[in-house]
């Protein structure tokens, strides 16, 4: 049975949310028991593929057995790097799950169903793009996430979010069109829709402007998709004004896995020879990274209320994400690599804090922080861990993608990356003890031995129940978890990255695109 | 906000239309998306793989099934989204109109026309869906445009006379069941293949399970059912689409 | 080498499929009216599947009409008389007598997540209608910005 | 390379302050019983410390592996001879501390004592991690850790100005270990090739260039900015808002001389003192640590708040060992190891006298407190006592320590330094003695109600023993010295 792990990982959720669609209707209650239920098995076969990943380098999945020749059938690949982003997209997904059934009455309006319907068909849409070898089959995939996002997000009781995800609609389209467009170019230039059998053939003869405008459609379409700065106007409003539940669910997972697909088709698709292959153009995204790092950094210093920092603190990350990629050595791609893995636990941590914080209200103002310490310890405890990432301090995770990313940027010589980074690291510094500070202190100073404010009965964020505990440990705890398994999960994404012809540093002078190293089609 | 826009449409229009310089022909046979080696395959292995003349239905339900079902997906997906959306369910607002009478409409002078006309047309519709859907083998046609076609003569009655004689014949738990339904059964024809010990979406497994067939012939018959399944689910959310948005999401008195 | 001209002019569908995706771009960015975003994004899916399909496109060469007479370039579907020989050796079937089958069957997914879409968009769309009473953005913005009904 | 020893004491006595965290937070209703285990947790700590010293002292390094976290690259205790002395200073002074913080907190009655003695237990164990760590990311890691764990302490009293103080505290700490150790830290481990365990020649000794080595030096010397070196130093006054336990251990033992303590490590353990030898880096920080020196000198002249005055001092003492660092020889590098723990102890002293006199008059400055010998005899004199070491006067313990830095100066040929020096400790006496000799020669200031004895003894007690621990490092220096020349 275990040989078909690749596909059954995408089916689990998807037939849990049939079967949630068939029974939802008379019996609500057992959709949260499927999803827990559904989502932790999705994440024992998702660590039972990365062990064998680990060890084996390389799995292939033709459905339909239509293996011969290539690009008849789908194949489903898996390799280190998506193995990994599985298991977290598996473990996020199942800690919002367990999340859910807590906060669910109130956001959702009365429909429970429908929630668990769309959530289940989200990480349907979620593993199915990780997993895919396909190019057009990607862009189903992430049309089937992005539809059940619109829809979990316009889901919520505030009319803005309504606005908001009809512009995140609109954007949404403009991307995934664009990237429908880009495998379209490729289709047209190759005649091939599987990945692999792309590469091979665009190895073969990549001087063609065909293809160069594929991949320029391509990664603005993913750019767009991922938010990367001057595109991501309307992250922000979205997961601000959409449903706490919603938002815990898309903030940390969607982003995350678009930076993933921008990493499979520059590294599996089109080829590092051919991606950095020509001018330095690749230093300009660098460039444009550094942008969406600083202005996210200044934007959420200016925010006023916690959601919308926490957004603004995404665009930061995108911005960390793509620049390390584009640092064409294999330092940068590996931090990128890990910093999804990373920065999906640290921002599901803060998003689930800010969500039982918060409760219902979409803005909660950095002042109701007043004394929350006393308040809710343990919320703010978990809250702490996260921000601790962000800042980038050593037993987190933060740390550690920090760490491969500086290092890329200091090979690969570009100062302006590394010095973004840093400032940005302190730009969040400032952010999160401005808030320990309100939380333990109170927003007005006292007078001395002042011992922060007396406690304040719940306005309307409900104080922590079991589940949402445990989903917030179970975040917090991966987030070290990550950060202490650096080594291992490093070493899994240094070896998929030297198979596919990642070189360790950039090559000065590169040579003639002849047919590079063997391509990975056994 | 228009001139950047202006700006923006110029410079992909420009990229684009610098890209069209290296296309092939318009129509070239030897172009390596109509002369590849994938498409000769697809051609020429049809009939012998699947017994399916219609190319395209092979490819869309056998080669890339994987697709189609998770397209399918897409329309089920479509039909909770708007049904989350939208749907109300406080009964304040919208009287509910009596069981399937004709409601006093304004424009009532012309309702026997249209009442008699539709009442006439619709079983033939949904005959000739289920022609189309089976068909699809042999004639452009399918799973999907079946379905849509039965959607349609629902839409047709709703039209004719009102939301609620369409809603009395298909109640919105049959419909988001439906939904569910056809693609629990196009996963589950997968599934079952699985089962047999063949890989995910392999029809020819199905040998096992049908009486007197060869694998090919198990892979026509299973592309079929895949098509069954896509035809429920498209039908039940086209019209789930249509009553929501009429009725904005009270399923009483909608257009 | 033929001039850029002639391959424009040859390649004539492409050029009409960027003026589409252009004129659907444009609405989509600059126009204020929800409804005509929508429309705009209407255009930018069709021109899309305009694209795909005109890659599929086979004239068969030069070939104006197959060795048995028949004509070329037609619809993807095996015409009926040569129904046993294609199944014990394929080969015989000319690949350039029929339309490439991969693009049409992109474009039925392609028709659908723009159906989807289209849909999910309109109820937002309806929703949005709800709660501010009008459509048209300025309008929505300017309720914003005088919070008369706070969004707590 | 001396051959290691694989033992667990480490990890143990790391381990007992962080486990007597949830001790306390189960205790906070039961004071007496809470700071008893505090007590207890202190003994036990220096104990397992003491259990070490045989095998050190025997060229041997004692090895811990906590997490194997990057290939080659674990988070890992190595105890040698520095980590060794510095560990025993502070745990040894953290028990004094805590006597004196039970004094200090019930004669003030201060609120929310529970949470500051977690607090304090954690940046102990932070400190003791430096103290053991075994490669740089360790060192950075529990650098971090400190950063943390004593923002809370300097931010204790939660009024307006605590909390401006912790603000600068953290900006100038958090700004400078973000901004410039961690791409030091990343550069090293980029050229080191991924092992960076600290050897006696430095792991990067010949594998980086004379800019590249100067500029990584900088950066290190800077970014550990709990050194105190000028102009990184402001962050210190400012945190002299914090209550007096925290001012006296962490601002004259643990916070500080962390800093001074990783500017050794990346001196001989990064870089090595023969490849230093080679660049000019050393050179320019000697350079600065005696500019430090001077200045800082001169400005505690001119404070009038008695703990300002003290933490200016110790801005300077630190330069002190910063210099006798970057001298390159060995009689300086002992020298600065050596003054690492005299000066613990001296500084130590001052802070908990200044204490005394705050909680048993409330006097805070210099010039309010003529006169006060006579009323509070022992505090005084312990003060006194403390002040000979800190200026380097015989009986004081100061002065071995002193002495080889003056050595070392002359050693390395540095005169100017050496002159510096020598200006420096006049004006040590300069503002350290008056106050002493004010209090029991001069006259009561106006306005002095002469109220208020001796602070309570729980106070007194530790002063004193510190004093006297400052007179028995003067007459039995042979334990800093062996433990010092390890590391030549």
């Amino acid at each position: 049975m275990t040989e078909h792990f690749p596909v059954f990982i995408v089916l689990i959720p998807f037939f849990g949310a049939l079967l949630c669609g068939l029974l939802g209707m008379r019996w609500p209650r057992v959709c949260p028991g499927i999803a827990l239920a559904g989502m932790g098995l999705a994440v024992v076969v998702a660590a039972a593929i990365l062990q064998r990943v680990a060890e084996v380098g390389e799995w292939s999945y033709f459905v339909g057995k239509w293996e011969q020749p290539r690009g008849i059938g789908i194949e489903l690949r898996v390799d280190g790097i998506n193995a990994l982003v599985l298991s977290a997209v598996a473990v996020v997904g199942w800690l919002v799950a367990v999340f859910s059934p807590g906060r669910l009455g109130r956001d959702e309006e009365s429909k429970p169903t429908q929630f668990y319907i769309l959530f289940l068909l989200l990480m349907t849409g979620l593993f199915g793009i990780t997993v895919t070898g396909d190019a057009f089959n990607l862009y189903v995939m992430i049309e089937i996430s992005a539809l059940t996002g619109y829809a979990l997000l316009a889901m919520g009781p505030h009319s803005r979010a309504r606005l908001a995800t009809f512009n995140y609609l609109i954007m949404g389209t403009i991307g995934a069109s664009f990237y429908l467009l880009g495998v379209g170019y490729l289709y047209l230039h190759t005649g091939m829709l599987n990945m692999a059998g792309i590469h091979t053939v665009l190895a073969a003869n990549p001087a063609s402007s065909v293809a160069l405008v594929a991949f320029t459609l391509i990664m603005v379409g993913l750019w767009l998709k991922m938010a990367l700065f001057p595109l991501g106007g309307w992250l922000p409003n979205v997961y601000t004004y959409g449903p706490p539940l919603a938002a815990a669910a898309a903030a940390p997972l969607v982003t995350k896995v678009t930076v993933y697909v921008m990493v499979r088709m520059m590294v599996t698709v089109f080829g590092w020879k051919w991606v950095f292959g020509g001018g330095g153009w690749n230093e300009a995204v660098v460039w444009l990274a550094v942008v969406a790092i600083l202005a996210g950094a200044l934007m959420a210093l200016a925010a006023k209320d916690l959601k919308r920092m926490l957004c603004c603190l995404i665009l930061s990350e995108v911005g960390y994400m793509v620049g390390g990629a584009w640092l064409a050595n294999r330092w940068g791609m590996t931090g990128a690599i890990y910093h999804i893995l990373g920065d999906a636990f640290m921002t599901l941590t803060l998003f689930l804090a800010a969500g039982v914080l918060a409760g219902r209200a979409a803005i909660f103002k950095l002042e109701r922080f007043e004394g929350m310490f006393r308040r809710q310890p343990w919320v703010m405890a978990a809250f702490a861990v996260g921000a601790l990432g962000m800042i980038g301090l050593p037993p987190t995770c933060g740390f550690f993608s920090k760490w491969f990313l500086i290092r890329g940027g200091l090979e690969a010589g570009h100062y302006g990356y590394v010095g973004a980074l840093i400032v940005s690291s302190l730009i969040n510094a400032v952010l999160f003890f401005r808030i320990f500070e309100i939380a333990v202190f109170g927003s007005k100073p006292g007078k001395h031995g002042y011992d922060g404010p007396q406690v304040v009965v719940e306005p309307d964020g409900v104080k922590a129940k079991g589940g949402d505990l445990l989903a917030l440990y179970g975040a917090a705890a991966m987030v070290v978890v990550v950060g202490l398994g650096s080594g291992w999960i490093s070493g899994v994404i240094q070896r998929a990255l030297e198979v596919n012809g990642v070189p360790l540093a950039a090559p000065a002078v590169l040579a003639p695109a002849v047919d590079e190293t063997p391509t990975n089609d056994h | 906000m228009r001139a950047f826009g202006l700006i923006i449409v110029l410079l992909t229009g420009g990229l684009l239309l610098w890209g069209v310089r290296d296309f092939p022909l318009f129509g070239a046979a030897d172009s390596p998306a109509n002369g590849g080696v994938v498409t000769a395959y697809y051609l020429q292995h049809t009939m012998q793989d699947a017994r399916v003349p219609n190319a395209v239905t092979t490819v869309l339900a056998d080669y890339r099934s994987y697709d189609t079902m998770f397209e399918t997906a897409v329309i089920f997906t479509a039909g909770i989204a708007i049904f989350a959306i939208l749907r109300v369910f406080d009964d304040r607002g919208g009287r509910r109109l009596r069981k399937s009478q004709d409601a006093p409409v304004k424009g009532d002078q012309y309702r026997i026309i249209v009442g008699t006309t539709s009442r006439l047309l619709i079983a033939p519709i949904q005959l000739f869906a289920l022609y189309v859907l089976v068909h699809g083998h042999h004639s452009p046609g399918g799973g999907f445009q079946g379905g849509v076609i039965i959607g349609a003569s629902f839409l047709l009655l709703a039209v004719a006379r009102n939301l609620q004689t369409s809603l009395d014949r298909f109640p919105e738990r049959r419909f988001l069941a439906m939904g569910a339904g056809g693609v629990l059964i196009y996963a589950g024809t997968g599934l079952l293949c699985m089962l047999l010990g063949r890989n995910f979406l392999d029809y020819g497994a199905l040998q096992a399970v049908l009486p007197a067939t060869g694998p090919e012939m198990a892979r026509s018959h299973g592309i079929f059912a895949v098509e069954i399944g896509v035809a429920v689910t498209v039908s039940a959310s086209m019209f789930a689409v249509y009553a929501m948005l009429a009725s904005r999401g009270r399923l009483k008195d909608g257009l | 080498m033929p001039t850029p001209f002639q391959i424009l002019l040859h390649n004539f569908n492409y050029v009409c499929y960027v003026v589409l995706l252009m004129i659907g771009l444009h609405a989509m960015i600059t126009k204020r009216n929800l409804i005509k975003k929508l429309i705009g994004m209407s255009v930018f899916s069709t021109a899309i599947i305009l694209f795909y399909v005109s890659i599929g496109v086979n004239n068969g060469g030069d070939m104006l009409a197959g060795h048995d007479g028949r004509p070329v370039g037609n619809i993807p579907v095996l015409e009926h008389g040569i129904g046993h020989d294609a199944i014990t050796h394929p080969e015989t079937i000319d690949p350039r007598r029929y339309a490439n089958p991969l693009p049409h069957v992109l474009m039925l997914t392609a028709i659908v997540v723009g159906v989807a879409t289209l849909g999910v968009a309109l109820a937002i769309t309806q929703r949005v209608f709800q709660d501010y009473g009008t459509l048209e953005e300025d309008e929505i913005l300017a309720q914003l910005n005088n919070p008369q009904e706070n969004d707590d | 390379m001396p051959e290691t020893v694989d033992s667990l004491s480490p990890l143990f006595a790391w381990l007992v302050s962080l486990a007597l965290v949830p001790v306390l937070l189960v205790l906070r209703k039961r004071p007496n019983l809470r700071d008893g285990a505090s007590l207890v947790a202190g003994v036990v700590k220096l104990a397992l410390v003491i259990s070490l010293v045989p095998l050190v002292t025997a060229g041997k390094v004692v090895v811990v592996t906590l997490a194997e976290v990057l290939p080659g690259l674990p988070i890992q205790f190595r105890v040698d001879g520095l980590g060794l002395l510095f560990a025993l200073v502070a745990s040894g002074l953290w028990i004094v501390t805590t006597l004196y913080a039970m004094g200090y907190m019930r004669g003030l009655d201060e609120h929310s004592q529970t949470r500051f003695y977690s607090f304090f237990a954690v940046s102990l164990s932070a400190t003791l991690g430096v103290a053991f760590a075994g490669n740089l990311l360790t060192l950075y890691l529990f650098y971090e850790l400190l950063s943390l764990s004593t923002w809370p302490l300097v931010t204790h009293h939660g009024d307006a100005e605590g909390r401006s103080g912790g603000r600068t505290y953290l900006a100038y700490l958090l700004g400078s270990s973000i901004g410039l150790a961690l791409p030091a830290l990343i550069f090293c481990y980029m050229r080191s090739g991924g092992n960076m365990d600290f050897t006696t020649t430095g792991f990067l000794a010949g594998k980086v260039s004379v800019v590249e080595g100067t500029v990584v030096l900088l950066m290190f010397t800077y970014g550990f900015a709990k050194a105190g070196l000028m102009p990184l130093h402001s962050w210190l006054p400012a945190a002299m808002v914090a209550p007096t336990p925290v001012s006296a251990l962490l601002h004259a033992v643990a916070v500080v001389k962390v800093g001074v303590f990783c500017v050794i490590r990346v001196f001989t353990g990064v870089f090595g003192i023969e490849f230093l030898r080679g660049i000019p880096g050393a050179q320019i920080v000697a350079a600065l640590a005696g500019i430090t020196i001077v200045v800082s000198s001169l400005i505690a002249l001119s404070q009038d708040n008695l703990k300002r005055r003290l933490a200016f001092s110790t801005i300077g003492q630190l330069s002190y060992i910063i210099m006798g660092v970057a001298l390159l020889s060995d009689n300086g590098t002992v020298g600065s190891i050596m003054h690492i723990a005299t000066h613990a102890f001296g500084k130590i002293t001052l802070f908990f006298c200044a204490g005394a006199i705050y909680v048993a008059t409330g006097k805070k400055y210099v010039s309010q407190m003529g006169g006060l010998g006579r009323r509070m005899p022992w505090t005084m004199g312990a003060f006194l006592v403390a002040s000979l070491s800190i200026i380097g006067l015989p009986p004081g313990g100061g002065a071995w320590s002193k002495w080889y830095l003056l050595l070392g100066t002359l050693d390395a040929g540095a005169w100017w330094l050496a002159a510096a020096l020598v200006a420096s400790t006049l004006l040590n006496i300069g503002y350290l003695l008056p106050v002493a000799v004010s209090a029991f020669f001069g006259k009561a200031a106006e306005g002095d109600d002469g109220v208020g004895g001796e602070a309570p003894l729980a106070c007194v007690i530790p002063l004193c023993l510190t004093a006297l621990m400052t007179l028995v490092w003067f007459v039995f220096p042979g334990l800093l010295k062996t433990l010092a020349s390890l590391m030549t």
